[in-house]
């Protein structure tokens, strides 16, 4: 067993960030990552990380930006201290050796992005999010915190008190990919969970393969409500063949988008008279997968992105990355033919309910960062929004744990914050299969004193990977398969209450089908059909919650669309979702928005840009 | 390194058919810088015999350049002085930063020049023997 | 409870009806539904072979130290079906998850940032995710990174790669930072323009793998800590002082001086980073350095 | 960590010599290729149609004598041999050779280029007619 102050789980910009903040606050801090640092998914943004350091600009400005992007549910405790510490962070990665792009003075550059109302986007050529994870992955490295690289967590130790909000987190487990060992980190202040998104729950992401939503279906399972899951952001802009993303630039320098008869369909069928191809993502989005749809998609699949009239010259010069990325990743030259682009999964809006701080309801458990919900996106993220929120919260994350004094938090979290129960039909029951008694699929007994929580859980997860090893059956890959499937095929920007509840059921199945996997390599080292057998049970829970909350709210709301419910329905929904894990049964249930902050109080306005 | 067992094929020199340009540049240039150092102690240790006198030195290297053999190494002497000049020339300028972009071209560019001036050689050196 | 169940499920066209019996027990079930599932996937596999224009096929190198019948090292072939734009990793993936589940790489981002997936493809170091399968020859041999203990199939051991880049103080470590809360460093534009390429190493480890001397000398930095030391070296934010120590760092007897120029390093990595001119520059830095002591 | 630069032996200086010394003899040895393996070995037969005479101590003796000749052979004995010898040296060390067997080589080619530097310059001076 290994013993730490503080242990951090995943070491993405969330991550690396809390451990540091941890660190400063003189606690002894330990990064716990089932992949080394800098394989964390941090690296691939491309955008830049928004921050109001001009003089012109403020931070007030800022966080009206974010809230009204969230659509106003954005809790603005959350919002504001986001905008107010998101200069101070940028500046501090700075000293930190990041190589920002600059102007000729010497200063960091700013560029405009979109839903913001002033240049604010710091940004470090078309490469932001690798030298930010990179910078601090150094910072890491020079004050010597301890990383434990390629040790993919499996559970979160907690008390079994019967209300979440009365439950202590006391570690986690890990199984060491390389030896097979499983162990267990005590933690002597807290975890924080930092292990970002779960683009996997879909097949078609801009996200890693290692994205599995594993810090939220952990927390899940350990009693923390999972929060406002419906909310997805999905890109307009993705390469058919794997996700990778074409960043907004193309489109923002006047790149066009074309259906199969070749008609500029933003304009011609009205979907954004205005700003065209330059509208929301969420707006982009649906209009090509309506194009698709109609009939009027390329092989039945995506439309074309077309830069080839700005000229090779002005390509080369701003979108240099872009035409490598279709080169290599398309086999498509960018210059001599349009791009093919369709709608990708990209980021999820909801996560872990935490509260500015980023503690969970469940004592000394925290999340940051993308597996977190605080909730600062609300029901949309404005591009560049979410890498200041892995600094500004994982640094307070972090700071926290080691134990030091804040301001009381203004956001509630756990079951006591509920306003009102839920209320959803559904086709199937949600949750685990009544057959728990599979060790692949259980979650534990009683545990009464915090001392033996971890040795507890160490031995369940022992016993679990014991039997996945043992036993025979089905691969997990056909699980996951059928999972990402309906995913894409039901819940994604569209959103049909049959297709929902088609959605529910087929998880339903899946989870059904869970009961009988098996690993058939047999090898302690280096197992990663283990590893991904285990993350396919994550992968569920994930999709289930998003699948369920999506049905639960009837509205149009951000990201949220819903075809019977085409508006924005503040005086019902302006509320959060809520998951809780009930002995294996999800409750949903409902907390108000926080519309109001230290400073600031938000009045919810339409959302028109 | 790899100590843990015998990768084979993955590890050895067997895999000289995928080696690179710059790779081969290296290869060439250590063996004839090697065969170089080489002569230069064989070619002291030859005129040494002038302390012996001068008839005998002067027979030995008569007695030398008659052999046939002799002249045909004294040709791959001189493609190999040249190759080891002329990328030695290459290195010089890469080490100044130079042409960084065109290494494997200038490579290329030593080799057919090499060729070129041993060819070109080659009546001179055989003249008197054949 | 308030997620409740709909009345009537439409579970009609689901519910298969039970033709196992009862008695079954659950490891005979799951075995049951191995068997089921393998014949459809077989099914399928043809399906997709006999769909695709082309066939491509792999030869992969296997090992798995512990496992019998497994622990000496061979080649596996995979048959995989091919269609434009398919990558090394998108048809590794294909073997493992519909042939053999026990096929091990290391893969995560998809899109060469994470620097996972670096291996020997057709007798060269590629990012498997950033190679075209269509731009190779085939049959396509992938083998793990040639000089790095193998730890199971492709999967290299990387320890002794971050041992040397640690081993180059890769971290910003300015003389001084600017009072001022909000204060900035300055950098001018052409600075940041100078050390630009050698920021982007994703340490995927592929230069070092190439490199000969790296191979021989197992103490040799390499081009990827190398670099990283040009990276800060070169950063004029860093100040004068910590410069120099930086080069002391980097002209260790184990350090720039081994390096001879192969080359190998700057034409496989897949970032585009002019490994040797940095390797290069930083020589003449530190001779030009201690031109003065001698 | 740490223990990858505790080495106080700078390569730098042998580096920038084995370049310096490279320059020179591209020089002196394209000179003396030249010289004595064109312009007074094989050629001479056919132009002078002295059949007896190619090399001749005499001939050598002649260009020994000029000190200025004399000279540009003795440094190019001296840094042909640290070049080579130095290159050789190199090489053995990037193969990887540590501690003793290092040191024990330094000392062989240490001495053989002494020996050699020794022997080269005996014969010059027999060439010249000192000795
Ligand atoms: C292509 C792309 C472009 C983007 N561009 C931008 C942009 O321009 N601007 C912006 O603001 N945002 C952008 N985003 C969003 C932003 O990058 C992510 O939200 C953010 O990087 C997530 O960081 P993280 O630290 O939460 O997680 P990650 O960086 O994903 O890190 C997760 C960490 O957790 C570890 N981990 C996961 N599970 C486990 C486990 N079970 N056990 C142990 N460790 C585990 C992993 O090893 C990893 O270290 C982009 C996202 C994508 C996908
Ligand atoms: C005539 C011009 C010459 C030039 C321009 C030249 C150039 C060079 C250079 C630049 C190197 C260094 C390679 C490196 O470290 O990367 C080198 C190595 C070497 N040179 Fe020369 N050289 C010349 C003549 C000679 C001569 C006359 C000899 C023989 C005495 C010689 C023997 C060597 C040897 C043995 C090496 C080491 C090769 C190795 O790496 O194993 N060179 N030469
Ligand atoms: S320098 Fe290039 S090849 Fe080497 S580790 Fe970095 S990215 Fe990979
Ligand atoms: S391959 Fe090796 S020898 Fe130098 S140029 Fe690159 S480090
Ligand atoms: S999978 Fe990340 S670099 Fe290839």
């Amino acid at each position: 067993m290994y013993e730490h102050d503080v242990i951090v789980v995943g070491a993405g910009g969330a991550g690396l960030r809390a451990a540091i903040a941890a660190h400063e606050h003189g606690a002894d801090v330990a990064l716990v990552t089932k992949l080394h640092p800098v394989r964390s998914h941090t690296g691939a943004a491309e955008g830049g990380i928004n921050a109001a350091l001009h003089p012109e600009d403020s931070w007030e400005l800022h966080a009206y930006d974010t809230m009204k992007g969230s659509d106003y549910l954005g809790d603005a405790p959350a919002v504001d201290t986001f905008a107010k510490e998101a200069p101070n962070e940028v500046i501090q990665l700075e000293h930190w050796g990041m190589p920002f792009s600059r102007e000729e003075d010497g200063k960091v550059s700013q560029r405009p992005f979109g839903g913001l109302s002033h240049p604010r986007t710091t940004y470090a050529g078309a490469e932001t999010g690798h030298h930010l994870l990179h910078t601090m992955y150094e910072q890491v490295v020079k004050r010597g915190i301890e990383v434990y690289e390629e040790w993919f967590v499996t559970r979160v130790a907690v008390t079994d008190h019967d209300d979440p909000e009365g439950r202590e987190c006391h570690g986690v487990v890990g199984y060491e990919i390389k030896t097979g060992e499983i162990d267990g980190f005590y933690a002597r202040n807290g975890v924080i969970l930092a292990t970002g998104g779960l683009g996997q729950a879909f097949d078609h992401t801009t996200n890693a393969i290692a994205n599995t939503g594993d810090g939220q279906a952990m927390a899940y399972r350990a009693g923390a409500p999972m929060e406002d899951m419906e909310f997805v952001q999905f890109h307009p802009t993705t390469l058919p063949s794997t996700g990778v993303l074409i960043s907004e630039g193309v489109r923002g320098e006047g790149g066009i988008l074309y259906n199969e008869a070749e008609e500029r369909f933003m304009f011609e069928y009205g979907y954004a008279n205005n700003e065209g191809e330059l509208a929301s993502r969420d707006v982009v989005s649906r209009a090509e997968l309506t194009q698709v749809n109609e009939g009027r998609g390329i092989e039945d699949e995506y439309v074309h992105l077309d830069m080839r009239h700005l000229g090779e010259e002005r390509i080369l010069d701003r979108l240099e990355n872009i035409l490598h990325l279709a080169e290599d990743f398309e086999g498509v030259d960018g210059l001599e033919e349009p791009m093919p682009v369709k709608p990708g999964q990209h980021y999820q809006m909801g996560g872990i309910e935490v509260n500015e701080h980023g503690e969970s309801c469940i004592d000394g458990l925290y999340a940051a960062g993308e597996c977190a919900c605080v909730s600062l996106h609300g029901a949309n993220r404005l591009g560049g929004n979410a890498l200041p929120e892995l600094l500004v919260f994982g640094a307070r994350a972090g700071r926290h744990a080691a134990g030091a004094d804040m301001d009381d938090p203004l956001i509630p979290t756990g079951p006591d914050a509920e306003s009102e129960p839920g209320d959803v039909e559904l086709p199937v029951e949600p949750g685990i299969v009544a057959d728990a008694s599979d060790p692949v699929a259980a979650d534990g007994g009683a545990v009464a004193t915090p001392e033996a929580v971890l040795e507890d859980a160490i031995e369940t997860e022992r016993e679990r990977v014991e039997t996945l090893l043992e036993r025979d059956g089905i691969n997990h890959a056909d699980v996951r398969a059928k999972v990402q499937e309906t995913m894409t095929e039901n819940v994604n920007v569209f959103r049909q209450e049959g297709n929902l509840k088609q959605a529910l059921r087929d998880i339903r199945e899946s989870r059904e089908l869970y009961q009988d996997v098996a690993v058939s390599d047999p090898s302690r080292t280096y197992n990663t059909d283990l590893i991904h057998t285990i993350e396919t049970r994550n992968v569920i829970d994930c999709a289930e919650a998003i699948a369920l909350g999506a049905l639960a709210r009837e509205e149009f709301r951000g990201a949220h669309w819903r075809q019977q419910y085409q508006e924005r329905r503040d005086d019902e929904w302006l509320k959060h979702t809520l998951l809780a894990w009930e002995d294996g049964t999800p409750r949903l249930y409902y907390k108000p928005v926080v519309l109001e902050g230290h400073e600031q109080t938000y009045e919810p306005k339409e959302r028109s840009y | 390194m790899s100590q843990g067992y015998d990768r084979g094929a993955v590890e050895s020199f067997g895999r000289w058919r995928e080696f690179s340009a710059g790779m081969w540049a290296w290869i060439l240039h250590k063996f004839t810088g090697w065969i170089l150092v080489g002569y230069l102690f064989t070619h002291i240790a030859v005129l040494s015999t002038a302390t012996g006198g001068e008839t005998m030195y002067t027979t030995t290297l008569q007695g030398l350049e008659e052999l046939l053999i002799v002249r045909f190494l004294e040709i791959g002497l001189l493609a190999v002085a040249v190759f080891h000049i002329l990328n030695g020339i290459r290195l010089l300028f890469v080490d100044l930063g130079l042409g960084l972009t065109a290494q494997d071209r200038s490579f290329y560019a030593s080799l057919v020049l090499t060729a070129a001036i041993t060819v070109a050689s080659i009546p001179t050196f055989l003249g008197g023997a054949l | 409870m308030s997620t409740q169940i709909e009345e009537q499920p439409e579970t009609e066209e689901e519910t298969e009806p039970e033709t196992e019996p009862e008695t079954q027990s659950p490891g005979e079930r799951r075995r049951e539904k191995k068997r089921q599932r393998a014949e459809a996937r077989e099914q399928e596999v043809e399906d997709a072979l006999d769909e695709a224009e082309e066939a491509v096929e792999l030869k992969v190198f296997r090992y798995a130290p512990e496992v019998a019948d497994k622990e000496e090292p061979r080649f596996d072939s995979f048959t995989v079906p091919y269609h434009k734009g398919m990558t090394v990793l998108d048809a590794l993936i294909y073997a493992r998850d519909v042939y053999d589940s026990s096929l091990t790489f290391r893969h995560s981002c998809r899109q060469a940032v994470c620097g996972s997936d670096a291996l020997f493809v057709n007798g060269r170091q590629r990012l498997g995710c950033k190679t075209q399968m269509g731009d190779l020859e085939w049959p396509v041999r992938i083998e793990p990174l040639p000089h790095q203990d193998v730890v199971k199939d492709l999967v290299v051991d990387m320890e002794h790669f971050y041992e040397q880049m640690h081993a180059v103080e890769p971290y910003f470590d300015p003389d001084e930072t600017p009072d001022g809360e909000l204060e900035e460093q300055r950098q001018s534009p052409e600075n940041r323009e100078k050390i630009k390429l050698s920021t982007r190493c994703i340490w995927c480890g592929a230069c070092m793998s190439s490199c000969n001397i790296a191979a021989g000398d197992n103490q040799y930095l390499g081009p990827a800590a190398i670099n990283k030391a040009y990276r800060f070296a070169m950063d004029e934010r860093e100040g004068t002082d910590r410069k120099q120590e930086r080069l002391r760092i980097v002209e260790q007897e184990h350090g720039v001086w081994r390096c001879q120029t192969q080359f190998s390093c700057t034409e496989v990595c897949p970032k585009d980073i002019p490994l040797t001119e940095h390797i290069q520059e930083l020589k003449r830095e530190a001779i030009k350095s201690n031109l003065k002591f001698w | 960590m740490a223990d990858h630069y505790s080495s106080f032996e700078r390569g730098g200086r042998r580096w920038l010599l084995q370049r310096i010394t490279a320059v020179f003899l591209i020089g002196v040895l394209a000179f003396h290729f030249v010289l004595l393996h064109f312009v007074n070995h094989a050629a001479e037969i056919e132009f002078a149609g002295n059949h007896a005479a190619e090399i001749e101590f005499a001939g050598t003796q002649a260009r020994m004598q000029n000190v200025g000749y004399f000279s540009l052979m003795w440094t190019f004995l001296v840094t042909a041999t640290f070049h080579g010898v130095n290159g050789v040296y190199n090489a053995l060390i990037n193969q990887g050779l540590e501690g003793t067997q290092k040191k024990v080589v330094a000392a062989v080619l240490t001495i053989a280029s002494l020996l050699l530097i020794l022997q080269g310059t005996r014969v010059a001076l027999v060439m010249s007619g000192v000795l």
